[in-house]
């Protein structure tokens, strides 16, 4: 079978520094998978290579069964592909509005073109206000994103991401600086907008983890030391040394 | 040590605070608490003389209000801002340098000590601050202020994007800081931590102080929590 | 016509930096026009006006266009070919559109000889019977240089250096084409042509004329790159003589100065030592200006005009053009013809030799203690170059 | 920069463009001088070369050094075609020869263009100032295209000549330009509304973003170079109409600096800035700059101080005040203004007197102590001359002081009023 | 052998002038981002002032006051203009000296007049250091060239052993923080600034009298320095370095080099006559294009190594 993404042997260094160190993995269709691991342990990195912003030094990247990994960002995109930033990546001087027409556009076919107007373009405009009700950012259309507050940039920086439609989603700690309302008006939001779509996402919030994924992978030193589900991956002693830490595990769990 | 005492802030015309009272004694860890927006980054940011404001701020019996930062940071007061704000061309080192307010100033705290609390920091001491990853940097922040040596240390949610062991270890190092003899003002989303190490809770809604008390009181007022920090 | 106030617009660059030349030159027009307001001719009152092209053509256009709002009738222009053509081919036009209300031009140091030639290709522009011009061209200038240098036994390898644009071009041209004629045996040596203005540092140049063996250097430089090739001589210790254009142009006689012994010689229409009205005009100019007069050609310009109008009983600009065209006056330095196939003033040229001041030649340059003296004089006819331009006049004028 | 996009009409856009439009229609009926036509066709020209360079500055954040090489070149091959034009070489009308210029402009940004967006920021930058260095040098050395230092001239009375217009008369050309004009504006805007116009913002914005949402950026600011390099190309070509000859300085670094300047000055961050920017542009080199001297020092410093007060150049500040207005709040403001600009003027008078007096000392002492400013005479060598300005002057600080404060705290309420204003509406919404 | 010897030796010298010239423009630019357009009028406000204290001190206290005449004047442009416009924006700060360029050229033109002013080298200075083979080498390049490479380690010490530079690279982005930890970030922002100018004064008190002085001055030498520090990898100290001696050395060389590109074709069999398309383009000697190398070679840098020779970031 095809997996939506494949990750076989990757490996990627600064310098002399290897920082992922022979990364596999498989997501099939429609998974939804929570990526956790240790601080600096090469998360964000696994996204970036994923999503074309790093060049792998060596291994593959699969999309869909095709090859992905040398491209560029746009043509990755273009494939089907969109991620989000753990440091928030938007359009500062666009307004809410604009920020989410841009993320919509490509998609709906209109590429580079100058002869049509955007007023015009009815799909792309419903759609962006569509997602604009869903961030909850209709009150702020034409608010440019700049003034938005903390976490209002974050929901944007979600609804770029979601806005092209891709298949395969990649959230770098989408709810980082959230309250815990917002977390689960989110969490909520995610799980709507990726129904059949695959979705990768890292977190460092259990709550969330266990709340949303269907398989956890744990990355720790570049490498996937553990894929699996997460009540067997919460059980695994090796992810308890490396990550979760005495009594995280349940406390922290509970707590939500 | 440091008396607020009716502060209101504002960010041009928008008034942010209206009327902030609290102190933090010598070798006291607060926890200051509140939702989103409620202003504890403000009240941070009013103390170390970055927002425009009115009332009274008092360190160590000295008025600061209308102080330039660099001066008030002079006085002993350090910062770990909310946002990450590392220096993303230096290397890491060179990020903990910056934090010292002398070149080859001795304090509390010598390198040796910040790589030894976080030593992914070690690992990665001559890389450009700007790659590290999150959590790296949220280390980083801390660190470089402590470099400072300040007697008061105001950290703003320094957990944010920490996995759950090292956030641990961070609440232990704040434990540490106090040891020594620095007091802390933490603002803190996550209650868990900041309930189980801070000396008194400060409670903040729609810019004024809205409770004072031990966690203990805090964890009995029902009315509190969920009026002020659950939804 | 007598009484009569005949207004001249004056553009060249009055602010930024040129502006000292245009102010000098503007200043010169007016005190010139102001002493032979007292006794022309055609006893008309001549009054001059400043316009700041800033040394543009484009510029030069808009202020030509506020003239003729106006009411001037007679504009005169110098700094510059650029501008000259500029202006040229705007009056053109504006003559042929607006019969009756025709304008002169007067152009008093634009030296490039295709003003007064037929249009090197289609569509350029060429002489006009609007137009007549006061200095002796690159062509004529080289013809006199050239006409000294033939008799100096000792130039045997000729380095040329210029700026790249037309008139450095030219310069180079003319030379190799007149030193052919007259002394086929001298051997260019080597060849410079570099950007206007953008050299910084000569001293490369000195070394490629050092190696070339070169015991002439011939250069149609001005400005910056005048004075620093002078400089950079001076620094690796050349002595090879210098046949020069503008050696006597703002700085560059003090750059010279600094040389001591170095050759050089110049070659003009005029020089700095003259007695006389033009004398007294020089040191009455240096007094109240405390600047050195050396637009000659003003003289020869107010004159000019009013003589022509004196012929012509008129201020118009039609009748005085035509009676302009081969119009001989009195200019400083005796009888001078206005060559009516072109409108080429036809002029006494002088070759000049850059040496300590003495009692006949005491005209101080730039306070240098030395002076440039005439050692050579060539009759206008000597100097005079043919012209291929088939003047069109207008019907109204013929 | 804020889209309202009303569908189907917007009233006010259309009132807006029909005043445009009219404006360029009655302007020369109203300014009816030789210079004053001339000075309004440089003005559309100027307009265009204007709005074209915000397409990279405001809109694509590219700050260009060499947009001259664009402009120009579109005049050379313009008034080259134009030359062939008049040997009856060329069958087309000379109303048609700005889009040729517009044409090869574009095809030469196609060369340029390539290498100079491959990267944006500094580097874009810089390779805009070295191609323009080199293009302005080469200027000069090849006469057979550039013309040498006489340019290359043409004459626009040629080809066919439809219904006797025959663009000999400065006010005909000027209504060909006022057409290129209007319609050259309404595109440009039009552009700002495309995807590829809105994709450009972004890439100024966030060019790393754009790359995540299917864009590659560099295409996108190629192609955006090209387009303004059309438009540019057009505006070039109707200069070598309406000056008959193209010079090398059309090329040159200090014109591309004054596109830089003055679409600044006019405001990058609106649409309309480059209008009055380009309107400036023209106003400073033919009438300031016959009006004194020292226009340079004036335009030096009116620059420090725009820069310093009004980053958003004068577009800015009139949206700000449109903005009031907006709230109804425009009026009570009047008596400030009337205020500051009295005291404002006072100072300046006080200050351009003295600049003015400096400037006359130093180039025509010799022609006497006496010179006339704003049809005063002032005595440069008299105490009271200086007195009297510098008089006039400090008090006029004084006053503006003064008033300046009232205006502040004046307009500070009534900014604080409409945020309140706009976060009522919000809640509303 | 003689001819290369003197080249080099002219190169270097050049080079050298180049760097003096371009040091403080590279400091600014790489401790604030600022492109300084007014780099070089502060050059020429350094040679006026030294022309005139020269004259009234001579020219060795000249060396010293002019420079920190301009670096005052530099330290209270930064207090009180470009501080402001910090905020806004590089393309405000760069624009503010533009204007600020227009306001000292019509200054100078104002006190010192629109010609060149008689700024000479000083006596001890005039004549030759040596020769070779009967080309004199003056005292005064070798002079230039001891200064700048004071200037270079003066600048690398600054910037290696002291904080300052991490201060300033800090405060670049993230000015408020930088604040927060203890460090005055106006005042180092100011002193930068104003050292920058200073060392712009410097070049211009050793070029004035070199070159000439005179308004047009800044304006010989605007693009050229952007040149040296964009290729040399914006601000890199010792880039600048290297790339001032290549740019000078290469420039020298090719003024020497009168091959062209018709004659590069002749010798592979083609043949260009003056009918040929583009016959000036194939004409045109290389060292007819010698000064403008560094623009071609900014514009091939800049495509191939948009970092520059030693740069370490873009843009
Ligand atoms: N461009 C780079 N050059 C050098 N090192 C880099 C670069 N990018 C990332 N790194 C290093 O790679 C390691 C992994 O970083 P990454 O951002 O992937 O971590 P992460 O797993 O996302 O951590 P966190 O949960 O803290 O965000 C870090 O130590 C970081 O310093
Ligand atoms: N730079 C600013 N300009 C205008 N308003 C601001 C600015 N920064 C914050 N605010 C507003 O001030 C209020 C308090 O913000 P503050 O950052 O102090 O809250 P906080 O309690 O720290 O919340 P968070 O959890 O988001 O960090 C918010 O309503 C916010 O929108
Ligand atoms: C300023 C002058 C020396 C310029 C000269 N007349 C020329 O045509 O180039
Ligand atoms: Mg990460
Ligand atoms: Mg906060």
């Amino acid at each position: 079978m095809t997996y939506a993404l494949e990750l076989k042997d990757l490996r990627k260094s600064f310098g002399k520094t290897e920082i992922i160190r022979g990364a596999n993995l498989a997501v099939a269709q429609g998974e939804r998978v929570a990526v956790i691991g240790p601080n600096g342990a090469g998360k964000s990195t696994l996204f970036n290579l994923i999503s074309g912003r790093f060049e792998p030094t060596s291994g593959e990247v699969l999309l869909n069964g095709q090859r992905i990994d040398g491209k560029r960002p746009f043509e990755i995109n273009r494939m089907g592909l969109s991620r989000s930033f753990q440091i928030t990546n938007i359009f500062p001087k666009l307004s809410v509005f604009e920020n989410l027409r841009c993320g919509v556009l490509w998609s709906l076919g209109y590429k580079y073109t100058f002869l049509k107007f955007l007023a015009d373009l009815d799909d792309a405009n419903e759609r962006a206000e569509q997602l604009m009700e869903r961030i909850h950012l209709h009150r702020k259309r034409d608010v440019l994103a700049v003034n938005l507050t903390y976490a209002e940039q974050r929901a944007l920086e979600i609804g770029i991401t979601i806005a092209g439609g891709a298949n395969v989603i990649l959230l770098d700690e989408p709810t980082a600086g959230m309250s815990k309302s917002e977390t689960r008006r989110f969490i909520e939001l995610i799980k709507e907008v990726t129904v059949g779509k695959t979705l990768l996402t890292v977190e460092h919030d259990m709550g969330v983890v266990f709340g949303l994924a269907d398989k956890i992978a744990v990355v720790v030193y570049g490498e996937v030391i553990a894929f699996d589900t997460p009540e067997k991956v919460r059980a695994n002693r090796k992810v308890q040394e490396a990550y979760l830490g005495s009594h995280v595990a349940d406390a922290q769990v509970g707590a939500h | 040590m440091l008396k607020v005492e009716n502060l209101h802030a504002f960010y041009g015309k928008s008034h942010v605070l209206h009327g902030v009272n609290f102190e933090v004694g010598e070798g006291e860890i607060v926890a200051l608490l509140g939702r989103n927006g409620s202003g504890r980054s403000t009240t941070a940011k009013a103390i170390m003389g970055m927002v425009e404001c009115t009332g009274a701020v008092d360190w160590k019996g000295q008025p600061t209000l209308g102080r330039k930062p660099y001066e008030i940071a002079h006085l002993g007061i350090g910062y770990v801002p909310e946002n990450r704000d590392i220096f993303p061309k230096l290397t890491v080192h060179q990020n903990l340098m910056l934090g010292q307010k002398r070149a080859n100033q001795t304090g509390r705290w010598s390198f040796d000590d910040m790589y030894e609390m976080f030593p992914r920091l070690k690992e990665r001491q001559h890389t450009e601050a700007g790659v590290l990853s999150g959590g790296e940097q949220q280390m980083l922040t801390l660190c470089r202020t402590l470099m400072g040596d300040p007697d008061l240390i105001i950290i703003d949610e320094p957990t944010e994007g920490l996995a759950p062991k090292i956030v641990e270890l961070v609440g232990q190092y704040l434990q540490k800081l106090k040891q020594r003899g620095v007091s802390v003002l933490l603002i803190e989303q996550k209650l868990t931590i900041a309930m189980a190490i801070s000396d008194r809770a400060l409670v903040m809604g729609h810019g004024s102080i809205v409770f004072q008390g031990t966690p203990d009181s805090l964890r009995a007022d029902a009315y509190i929590r969920k009026e002020w920090l659950e939804v | 016509q007598k009484g009569e106030t005949v207004k001249i617009a004056f553009m060249d660059p009055l602010s930024g930096p040129f502006a000292n030349v245009g102010q000098n030159q503007l200043r010169s027009w007016q005190m010139v026009a102001e002493k032979l307001n007292a006794k022309n001719p055609a006893g008309v009152k001549f009054e001059v006006v400043g316009f700041d092209n800033k040394g543009t053509p484009q510029e030069s256009l808009n202020t030509l266009k506020a003239a003729i709002d106006q009411g001037f009738r007679y504009v005169t222009q110098g700094n510059g070919s650029g501008a000259a053509w500029a202006i040229l081919d705007a009056v053109n036009k504006y003559n042929d559109r607006n019969p009756g209300k025709e304008i002169v031009y007067l152009n008093y140091a634009a030296v490039d000889p295709a003003l007064t030639n037929a249009p090197e290709k289609d569509g350029a522009p060429g002489c006009s019977f609007w137009h007549f011009r006061l200095d002796a061209d690159t062509s004529m200038k080289m013809e006199a240089l050239t006409s000294f240098m033939k008799d100096q036994p000792n130039i045997k390898k000729v380095y040329l250096i210029n700026q790249n644009y037309a008139h450095g071009q030219q310069v180079a041209k003319y030379f190799k084409d007149a030193m052919k004629r007259k002394r086929p045996d001298v051997q260019i040596v080597g060849e410079d042509l570099h950007p206007l203005g953008q050299v910084k540092d000569f001293a490369p140049y000195v070394a490629k004329i050092k190696q070339a063996g070169a015991d002439t250097i011939v250069t149609g430089n001005w400005g910056q790159d005048m004075t620093l090739l002078v400089k950079a001589m001076i620094d690796a210790g050349m002595k090879t003589p210098l046949y020069a254009y503008y050696a006597g142009v703002s700085g560059t006689p003090t750059a010279l100065a600094a040389g001591k012994d170095l050759e050089v010689y110049g070659v003009a229409y005029n020089h700095s030592n003259f007695g006389g009205e033009i004398r007294q005009i020089g040191d009455e100019y240096k007094k109240r200006f405390n600047d050195d007069f050396y637009t000659f050609a003003t003289y020869n310009g107010i004159n000019m005009l009013a003589a022509g109008m004196a012929k012509a009983k008129s201020t118009d600009p039609v009748k005085v053009a035509r009676a302009m065209e081969d119009l001989e006056f009195k200019s400083f330095a005796g009888d001078v013809k206005m060559r009516g196939s072109d409108h080429q003033l036809q002029q006494t040229m002088f070759i000049t030799k850059w040496q300590k001041m003495d009692a006949k030649n005491n005209y101080n340059v730039e306070n240098t203690g030395y002076t440039f003296v005439p050692i050579k004089q060539l009759e206008p006819y000597v100097s005079s170059t043919p012209t291929s331009c088939q003047m069109k006049r207008p019907a109204a004028a013929g | 920069m804020t889209h309202y996009e009303f569908k189907p009409y917007n009233v006010g856009r259309w009132v807006v463009w029909s005043l445009f439009a009219l404006i360029l229609l009655v302007a020369p009926l109203v300014f009816k001088s030789g210079l004053s036509q001339t000075m309004l066709s440089q003005m559309g020209i100027a307009i265009i070369v204007c709005l074209s360079y915000n397409m990279l500055l405001g809109q694509g954040g590219m700050l260009s050094f060499g947009h001259a090489v664009y402009s120009g070149m579109g005049s050379f091959l313009a008034i080259h075609t134009l030359n062939l034009l008049s040997k009856g070489t060329l069958p087309i009308p000379v109303s048609l020869i700005p889009i040729v210029g517009g044409v090869s402009a574009s095809l030469i940004a196609v060369v340029f263009g390539y290498v100079s967006t491959k990267k944006a920021g500094t580097t874009f930058a810089m390779i805009t100032l070295g191609i323009g260095e080199l293009i302005w040098a080469s200027s000069l050395m090849f006469p057979e295209f550039f013309g040498g230092e006489g340019g290359v001239s043409g004459n626009r009375v040629a080809g066919p000549k439809p219904l006797s217009i025959t663009f000999g008369p400065q006010i005909q050309l000027y209504y060909l330009i006022a057409v290129y004009t209007f319609v050259c504006t309404a595109l440009m805007f039009a552009f700002t509304r495309t995807p590829l116009g809105r994709m450009l913002n972004a890439v100024r914005d966030n060019p790393e973003r754009v790359e995540f949402v299917g864009y590659d950026t560099q295409k996108v600011r190629y192609l955006a170079f090209i387009i303004s390099a059309f438009f540019a190309g057009i505006a070039g070509g109707l200069g070598a109409l309406n000056f008959e000859i193209v010079t090398s300085e059309v090329v040159s670094g200090p014109r591309s600096g004054a596109y830089l300047l003055f679409t600044f000055l006019g405001g990058a961050t609106f649409f309309f800035g480059p209008i009055i920017g380009g309107i400036l542009m023209v106003l400073a080199f033919v009438l300031l700059s016959e009006l004194t001297k020292a226009w340079l020092l004036y335009l030096g410093l009116v620059f420090l101080f725009m820069v310093m007060y009004a980053p958003g150049g004068f577009a800015s500040l009139i949206m700000m005040n449109l903005r009031v207005a907006a709230f109804g709040r425009l009026r009570e403001l009047y008596v400030g203004y009337l205020g500051l600009a009295v005291t404002a003027f006072l100072v300046l008078l006080g200050a351009a007197g003295m600049i003015e007096m400096v400037y006359h000392l130093k180039l025509n002492a010799a022609l006497g102590p006496e010179l006339t400013f704003l049809g005063v005479k002032l005595n440069a060598y008299s105490a009271n001359s200086w007195f009297g300005c510098a008089f006039i002057m400090l008090t006029g600080l004084g006053l503006f002081e003064l008033a300046r404060r009232h205006f502040a705290h004046q307009w500070g309420e009534i900014q604080e009023f409409i945020e309140k204003e706009v976060k009522r509406r919000e809640a509303l919404a | 052998m003689e001819f290369f010897t003197v080249s080099m030796l002219n190169g270097i010298s050049y080079g050298l002038l180049l760097f003096m010239l371009s040091s403080g423009l590279t400091l600014i630019f790489s401790m604030m981002g600022v492109l300084n357009f007014a780099h070089a009028s502060f050059y020429m406000l350094g040679a006026y002032f030294a022309f005139t204290t020269a004259q009234l001190v001579g020219y060795w206290p000249a060396l010293l006051v002019a420079p920190l005449l301009v670096g005052v004047i530099g330290a209270v442009f930064e207090k009180y203009a470009l501080r402001r416009v910090h905020k806004f924006g590089h393309v405000p700060e760069l624009l503010i000296t533009f204007g600020l360029s227009f306001i000292i050229l019509e200054m100078v033109q104002l006190v010192w007049g629109t010609s060149s002013v008689d700024y000479r080298v000083p006596e001890a200075l005039v004549g030759p250091l040596f020769t070779v083979g009967g080309t004199n080498f003056p005292k005064y390049r070798g002079f230039m060239m001891l200064v700048a490479m004071v200037m270079l380690l003066s600048i690398w010490l600054l910037l290696t052993r002291t904080r300052i530079g991490l201060v300033i690279q800090a405060a670049l982005t993230h000015p408020e923080t930088v604040e927060a930890l203890g460090h005055n970030v106006p005042r180092v922002f100011m002193l930068v600034f104003g050292g920058g100018c200073a060392l712009a004064g410097l070049a211009g008190v050793i070029g004035g009298n070199f070159f000439v002085t005179e308004p047009g001055m800044a304006t010989l030498v605007g693009s050229v320095i952007f040149v040296v520090v964009v290729v040399g990898g914006m601000g890199s100290l010792v880039g600048a370095f290297i790339a001032s001696l290549l740019i000078g050395i290469i420039q020298t060389f090719a003024v020497g080099v009168d091959a062209s590109l018709m004659g590069a074709a002749q010798t592979v069999g083609l043949d260009i006559t003056p009918e040929s398309f583009g016959y000036p383009l194939w004409r045109l000697k290389i060292s007819q294009i010698a000064p403008i190398l560094p623009y071609m070679f900014l514009v091939l840098m800049l495509i191939f190594r948009p970092k520059g020779l030693l740069g370490t970031r873009e843009g």
